[in-house]
């Protein structure tokens, strides 16, 4: 039963990533990708790695694939330029394939990796949760890596905006480092005025008559 | 007071007095006058002649005994002692003798020749260095210094020839003496390399006393052909004479050197310096001795010189050509005497010719003097009356050098050609024929300069034969004192040096070779000589070429145009000296130029200039230059190049 | 009463602290510069003097020898000492530094203070690599002579300056590189063979090698001193340096920097690997016939005086290198060494006297360049009228150069031509070409430029020479003469040492 | 029944197929952020398939860290596409050698 489903997917993920490949459309390829994580997705569910399988659905497809597709219909790239060429180098590519799956084939054959060298481990417990087991993991042995990955992240964000970020020079914004920088002494001045009794009589209430109006 | 000829003050004071003279007039010329510069030198010569004078009378008389000592040590290096030295014999003395009366005479000359020339004190120095290093030259005692004289006598010739320096013709033909003669010295110094190896010293007396025992040495030269180490050596010593006494490879510069003033044409063309190969081989007689091919390869050169050159006498119009080439003649018979291993006829021919050939060519610049320095005989004819002197001292001049009998002359040009006829060497025979015919050439070409310059119509035109009177007393008396010699000194030193035993300690004669002991046995003397002369072949062939020359230009000037035109073939041989010059100027100058350009030019500039030093640099620039071409700046070719570095690598790693 | 104070580094700092001083007066007041610098090349001059009067020539070992430790840990010292090869070389070049101090007189005017301080500081380099008896030392100051000279040639030097001095520098760093790697092999096989390194000569002198060791080593260091010599293949930037040098400088250049290569042969490479020298010396022989008679034929057609000047010494280091190399090759021929002397001191006459006549060859170029700035034959002739005087030392010096007897010219060539023979006929034959040769290009460059009539009118105005050019001149001539016509007392310094040498090489080294 | 060598063998045709396609179309860049990810992807299926079959969670946590990796670097790789296109006009590879030597 499994292996059907293994086929099944696998194919799926193949199909789609030879229609990215070869599509002209940058969007269509975009779409055949999201399919193809989908169908590996599929694939890593068959390996028990439930929780990585949903982080590639929610990172990749979330994430990755919006980001392209928003950059490709930003840029309004003219694709007749881009499909020329296609012909002329596919033989070239398909040999390169060929050759390196060979090669991979050839180390990666059955006799080294096959049935008997790696027997097949018995399902997990049914409570077994994936996650914990990897946060076990991760938060033990891996954390300053862990760190690192998130440190890795933030110069990613960081270097994307510092790149793409552009400022209009005359628009007017706030400038938050300003802001921040400010100290009382730039906005508040302390005026010392010595305090007076407010000469005020009645004598003057008929002449302010004409004030009141 | 010179008594006590023992010490060497005598030698000395001979050697530097004339050495003195010429640097007084030579460094200080600026600063003395004329009088002064020539009075110097002609009392730095005028003593050396009475010195060799006093030395040939104790030498030739008191029969003193050989005189062999070193001034100093030049050089000691690897046990072999290199030094100065002096060795007076009989030949020294009868050679410093002719040297110094030939130079004094010329001083005395070029008074009267150099008055109106403004490099006047410049010449008497140059002529008494010549002096000096001809002293040099005959006295010395070992290879050595004789190279030094050699190349000194050289050097002196070289700035005489080249004197008027701003003619172009005369400076051509000092560099062309000089070079001609390093060509002779090229050899000379590989013999004397060889000298120093088989006896490993330089000193003649060593070497000659070592000389027997070394005979038969062998050395390998072209490897698998074994030549016997004197022949090697005698060859290149003889190379040596050949380029100062101008034997025919290396005549080519004797008639260029006319350029220079007649006086030095006299006194080292004529007199001195080119007798100083024959007095090299006559010194070296014990190593000629013990090597037969030599001596017949001396011989055949003599016979070649002495005939060929003077058949170039004949045609010669220019009358220092004439009398120049008449002197490459006469050294051929000389060098033919040598070969003989008639080493004192030649010497003795030698002494004869220094007389009567310097006499011919002082006349001849009093003809020159006289014309205004016209040296074309075309334009004279008839000086006769004009110029008595001269012309009676030259008419016993070339009587004296056609060998007429009675004059010195005969006896030591028949001598030779006896000598000749009885040696048996290989190619006596050819030399003895070409020695005979020489005989008659000698005497055309001498009588046709006679006839044509003070016989026959005046050429001249009226300008100069106004202006024609004969030369002062200056230029007449040193003639005049040359005459007397030319004449009387042939019959009276015959019976002396050359059947006497005058060089009996001096020149080794193998008894095989003893030509001259079988001429002793016939020789009764003087007289009978000339009388026996008279009734010899050689005779005959002399009055032959007087008569020729008497009917061709005295009878029949006509004809020699005639016969000219008729032998137009021989004539253009004759005319451009057998090719010699041709053949030096273009391929041995003109070659060694064209290999100079073509060394240069490929072999340094291109080659090893090119090629190697800016090669190496631009080679680098093109090597980047490719270099270059990788960064196309194409993204996708640096992926490619990743992906296919990846698979390469893989592909390593899996097979 | 010098026996006390350190002489002969006396001789080598001098001059190099002088050089300073007169780099300090600066280049404005011209006159107090050369005054100083004439003053301190007079004073060496005079201080170089007891090394020859004092110089005991019976003994063949290093004297006046100073030793002051200075890389300790790599066991080199200051340590200096002269032998006959060496002494006669250091007075030449004391008294070659005096005459181009006096020739630069008038001439540079051109921050003259820099060009007299480079000279003072070049003869104080030469001095001391001619008495360095510490390899490393000695290397030292090979390579340190090269800037002074490098810039002598680049700033006061004819218009293509830097391609010539460039070359000039680069071509012989190269050559020397090669010495130092098989010095530092010495030094490690020093080492391990007795215990403790050494640079110092006399030890590497003794030190036994292998066979294909030493021919490494001989190669190498043939390549550092054929560069310098010049020989045959690697000579093509003498005629370019000497064409862009300023007068003073080719006289150094020709005079002295030469002797350097041929000094490095008979101190460095036929010591320290006989049998080396002795299974190559066919090599260097063929190099120097080659150079011999090659480079005089080359020599003949040159258009430019300095070239052809050039040319000529090259032709004449031909005979020294042939010289040092047929020991071995006499030995064959005759049975016995006699003759391998005779080559030797042949050789080391021939390199003092090529100094004396090729500075005063390029004195005379540069008297006729300082008057019309051009070096090339045929822009002269007749130069005969006009200067008389300088014609007859032209003259002189040219007969000089074509070896007459009677100038040092002919002592060298005589001897080497001697030992040749001995040698091989074809050798002397070959070397004694040079006799044609010399002859033929010094006389026609001669006959071109100083003989004729007046060719144009720059050659009419040419005034003769003036006193200080003439003193120059005349005391070249009686150098040259003096050793022409008595050479013996300059050969008896070096018997001593040379038979020491030849004792020494004839015995093989390999372990 | 599933071997490891079905999941290699799959990962190895992703990978393979993402090579082609960064050959094949060499000119637009977005064709070619897709494939570096269809290549991380199909180095993550090795990864976690390693980890199943060797019962060991360091696969999978290694294949959190590539996941951030491979974010950042999209991110950071349309950054620039945006910035090139900005000043270029054109994200055709073929035009843009400025980096030639």
């Amino acid at each position: 039963m499994e292996t059907i489903v293994f086929y099944v997917f696998s194919a799926f993920m193949i199909l789609s990533a030879l229609m990215v490949v070869t599509v002209h459309n940058p969007v269509r390829a975009a779409f055949f990708l999201v399919l193809t994580f989908f169908s590996s997705a599929a694939v890593w569910l068959l390996l028990e790695a439930e929780f990585l399988a949903v982080i590639l659905i929610i990172v990749y497809v979330g994430a990755v694939m919006v980001l392209f597709l928003f950059v490709v219909m930003m840029l309004d790239i003219n694709l007749a330029e881009l499909k020329k060429g296609f012909v002329r180098n596919l033989p070239f590519a398909i040999i390169v394939a060929l050759a390196m799956f060979t090669m991979i084939f050839m180390v990666v054959g059955s006799e080294q990796f096959g049935i008997d060298k790696f027997a097949i481990p018995e399902r997990h417990a049914s409570d077994y949760s994936n996650v914990s087991a990897l946060g076990q993991v991760l938060y033990t042995d891996y954390v300053y890596s862990f760190e690192i990955a998130a440190v890795i992240l933030l110069v990613g964000i960081v270097a994307a905006i510092s790149l793409t970020l552009r400022r209009r020079p005359n628009t007017r914004h706030q400038k938050i480092e300003e802001q921040v920088a400010l100290k009382s002494a730039d906005r508040l001045r302390v005026v010392k005025v010595d305090a007076q009794a407010r000469k005020y009589s009645l004598a003057k209430k008929t002449t302010g008559s004409e004030g009141e109006k | 007071m010179f008594e006590n000829y023992s010490d060497s003050s005598v030698y000395l004071a001979i050697v530097l007095a004339p050495l003195i003279g010429s640097i007084i007039a030579g460094i200080f010329n600026t600063y003395i006058s004329r009088a002064v510069a020539h009075t110097v030198t002609i009392a730095g010569v005028g003593l050396s002649f009475i010195l060799a004078v006093f030395v040939f009378k104790y030498f030739a008389f008191d029969d003193a005994q050989v005189y062999n000592e070193t001034v100093y040590t030049w050089l000691v290096s690897d046990g072999i002692r290199f030094e100065i030295g002096f060795l007076v014999d009989n030949l020294t003395s009868m050679m410093l003798l002719v040297v110094s009366f030939v130079s004094l005479m010329v001083h005395l000359y070029t008074i009267g020749y150099m008055q109106e020339d403004p490099g006047y004190k410049r010449f008497f120095s140059y002529i008494s260095l010549f002096t000096f290093s001809m002293y040099m030259l005959v006295m010395s005692n070992n290879f050595l210094q004789l190279f030094f004289g050699w190349e000194a006598v050289g050097l002196v010739s070289y700035l005489l020839i080249g004197f008027y320096y701003q003619k172009e013709s005369a400076i051509f033909a000092n560099m062309k003496a000089f070079l001609v003669n390093r060509v002779g010295d090229f050899g000379f110094i590989l013999g004397i390399a060889a000298v120093l190896m088989v006896f490993n010293t330089l000193d003649y007396a060593d070497v000659f006393s070592m000389a027997n025992s070394k005979a038969d040495l062998m050395i390998e030269i072209i490897p698998g052909s074994q030549w016997s180490m004197m022949t090697l050596m005698c060859i290149l010593l003889f190379i040596g004479a050949m380029g100062k006494s101008a034997q025919v490879p290396l005549h080519v510069w004797l008639p260029d050197s006319m350029e220079g003033p007649t006086p030095i044409s006299a006194l080292i063309h004529a007199a001195t310096m080119v007798t100083a190969g024959i007095f090299m081989v006559t010194r070296m007689s014990p190593l000629f001795e013990l090597s037969e091919t030599a001596l017949s390869f001396i011989m055949v050169i003599g016979a070649i010189t002495a005939l060929f050159m003077g058949f170039l006498g004949v045609i010669q119009n220019d009358i220092k050509r004439v009398v120049a080439y008449s002197t490459l003649s006469q050294l051929g018979y000389m060098t033919v005497a040598l070969g003989a291993s008639a080493y004192s006829a030649a010497v003795f021919h030698l002494m004869t010719h220094a007389f009567f050939k310097a006499l011919l060519f002082l006349a001849a610049g009093s003809v020159i003097i006289g014309m205004h320095h016209v040296q074309d005989i075309r334009q004279m004819g008839g000086l006769k009356k004009y110029m008595p002197i001269t012309y009676w001292t030259s008419l016993l001049g070339t009587l004296a050098l056609i060998g007429f009998p009675g004059f010195s002359g005969f006896f030591s040009k028949d001598s030779i050609i006896e000598a000749v006829h009885a040696s048996h060497l290989v190619g006596s025979d050819f030399a003895y024929y070409a020695v005979l015919a020489g005989v008659f050439i000698t005497a055309l070409y001498s009588l046709r300069l006679f006839f044509i310059v003070f016989h026959g119509r005046e050429r001249m035109d009226q300008h100069t034969k106004a202006h024609l009177k004969e030369s002062p007393w200056v230029v007449t008396v040193p003639l005049v004192l040359l005459a007397i010699p030319s004449v009387i000194i042939g019959g009276m030193t015959i019976s002396s040096v050359l059947y006497g035993d005058y060089f009996s300690n001096v020149v080794f004669v193998q008894h095989g070779h003893d030509v001259l002991g079988h001429l002793k046995e016939e020789y009764h003397g003087p007289m009978a000589m000339v009388l026996h002369g008279v009734t010899s072949a050689p005779f005959f062939l002399m009055v032959a070429g007087i008569a020729t020359a008497w009917v061709l230009y005295m009878k029949r000037p006509e004809w020699p145009a005639k016969i000219k035109n008729s032998f137009g073939l021989i004539y253009d041989i004759l005319d451009n000296k057998y090719g010699f010059d041709a053949f030096n100027e273009k391929v041995i100058a003109g070659g060694t130029r064209g290999i100079g350009h073509v060394l240069s030019k490929f072999g340094d500039i291109m080659i090893i200039d090119g090629f190697v030093v800016n090669g190496s640099a631009k080679s680098v620039a093109w090597f980047s230059s490719i270099i270059r071409q990788v960064q196309t700046g194409y993204l996708y070719h640096y992926a490619f190049a990743m992906i296919l570095g990846l698979i390469g690598l893989l592909a390593l790693a899996v097979f | 009463m010098f026996s006390n104070l350190p002489l002969l580094s006396l001789v080598i700092w001098t001059p190099i602290i002088g050089g300073m001083l007169v780099l300090a007066t600066g280049s404005k007041n011209s006159i107090e510069a050369k005054v100083l610098s004439l003053l301190v090349s007079l004073v060496t001059l005079a201080l170089s003097i007891p090394l020859y009067t004092q110089f005991d020539s019976s003994l063949a070992s290093m004297q006046f020898e100073e030793l002051i430790p200075w890389i300790t840990t790599f066991h080199i010292n200051y340590h200096i000492g002269i032998d006959g090869i060496s002494m006669p070389l250091i007075v030449l070049t004391t008294f070659i530094s005096v005459i181009v101090i006096i020739a630069g007189w008038e001439v540079i005017s051109y921050k003259t203070a820099q060009y007299m301080a480079a000279f003072l500081i070049l003869e104080g380099l030469m001095i001391g690599t001619f008495a360095a008896m510490d390899a490393m030392l000695f290397y030292v100051f090979w390579e340190a002579l090269l800037i002074p000279m490098f810039v002598i040639i680049g700033i006061w030097g004819g218009p293509n300056r830097v391609y010539a001095t460039i070359k000039f520098f680069l071509y012989t760093f190269l050559g020397s590189v090669l010495m130092l790697i098989s010095l530092l092999y010495l030094y490690m096989h020093a080492a391990d063979v007795n215990g403790v390194g050494t640079f110092n000569i006399q030890d590497l002198h003794k030190l036994p090698l292998a066979l294909n060791a030493q021919i490494l080593i001989f190669l190498s260091f043939l390549l550092a001193f054929a560069v310098k010599v010049p020989m045959w293949p690697v000579h093509t930037w003498l005629p370019d340096a000497h064409v862009e040098a300023p007068t003073g400088g080719s006289v150094v250049l020709a005079a002295i920097m030469l002797k350097l290569g041929g000094y490095g042969f008979v101190r460095f490479s036929l010591p320290i690997t006989p049998d080396a020298s002795m299974t190559l010396d066919w090599l260097v022989i063929l190099l120097s016939l080659i150079a011999i008679v090659y480079i005089g034929f080359v020599a003949l057609v040159q258009a430019d005086m300095k070239k052809l000047i050039a040319y000529s010494s090259i032709s004449h280091m031909g005979f020294v290198t042939l010289g040092f190399f047929l020991l071995w090759k006499i030995t064959d021929n005759t049975g016995s060494a006699s003759g391998a002397v005779l080559g030797l001191e042949g050789a080391m006459v021939q390199m003092i006297s090529h100094g004396f006549i090729s500075a005063a060859m390029f004195l005379s170029v540069g008297v006729l360049y300082d008057r019309m700035h051009s070096r090339m034959i045929k822009d002269y002739g007749g130069v005969v009228n006009t200067m008389p005087a300088f014609a007859s030392f032209a003259v002189f010096f040219a007969m000089a150069n074509a070896g007459l007897p009677g100038t040092s010219g002919f002592v060298g060539e005589f001897m080497v031509i001697m030992a040749a023979f001995k040698a091989n006929f074809w050798y002397a034959f070959l070397a004694a070409i040079t006799l044609i040769l010399g002859a033929a290009y010094t006389l026609w460059m001669i006959k071109r430029v100083v003989f004729g009539a007046i060719a144009n009118e720059q050659v009419e105005h040419l005034e003769d020479m003036s006193g200080r050019e003439f003193f120059m001149m005349l005391l070249l001539a009686l150098a040259v003469l003096a050793i022409g016509l008595y050479p013996a007392p300059l050969l008896d310094v070096m018997h001593a040492t040379i038979d020491n040498l030849v004792a020494h090489i004839s015995v093989s080294k390999i372990p | 029944m599933l071997t490891l060598t079905h999941f290699l063998v799959l990962s190895a045709i992703i990978f393979s197929i993402s090579l082609a396609g960064v050959f094949i179309n060499r000119k637009n860049v977005i064709i070619l952020l897709m494939c570096v990810e269809l290549m991380l992807l199909a180095v993550n299926t090795n990864f976690i398939a390693f980890s199943y079959f060797l019962n060991d969670t360091a696969g999978q946590v290694f294949v959190f860290f590539i996941l951030t990796v491979a974010a950042a670097e999209a991110a950071i790789g349309l950054a620039i596409l945006v910035v090139l296109f900005r000043n270029k006009r054109t994200i055709n590879v073929e035009e843009l050698d400025t980096l030639k030597g």
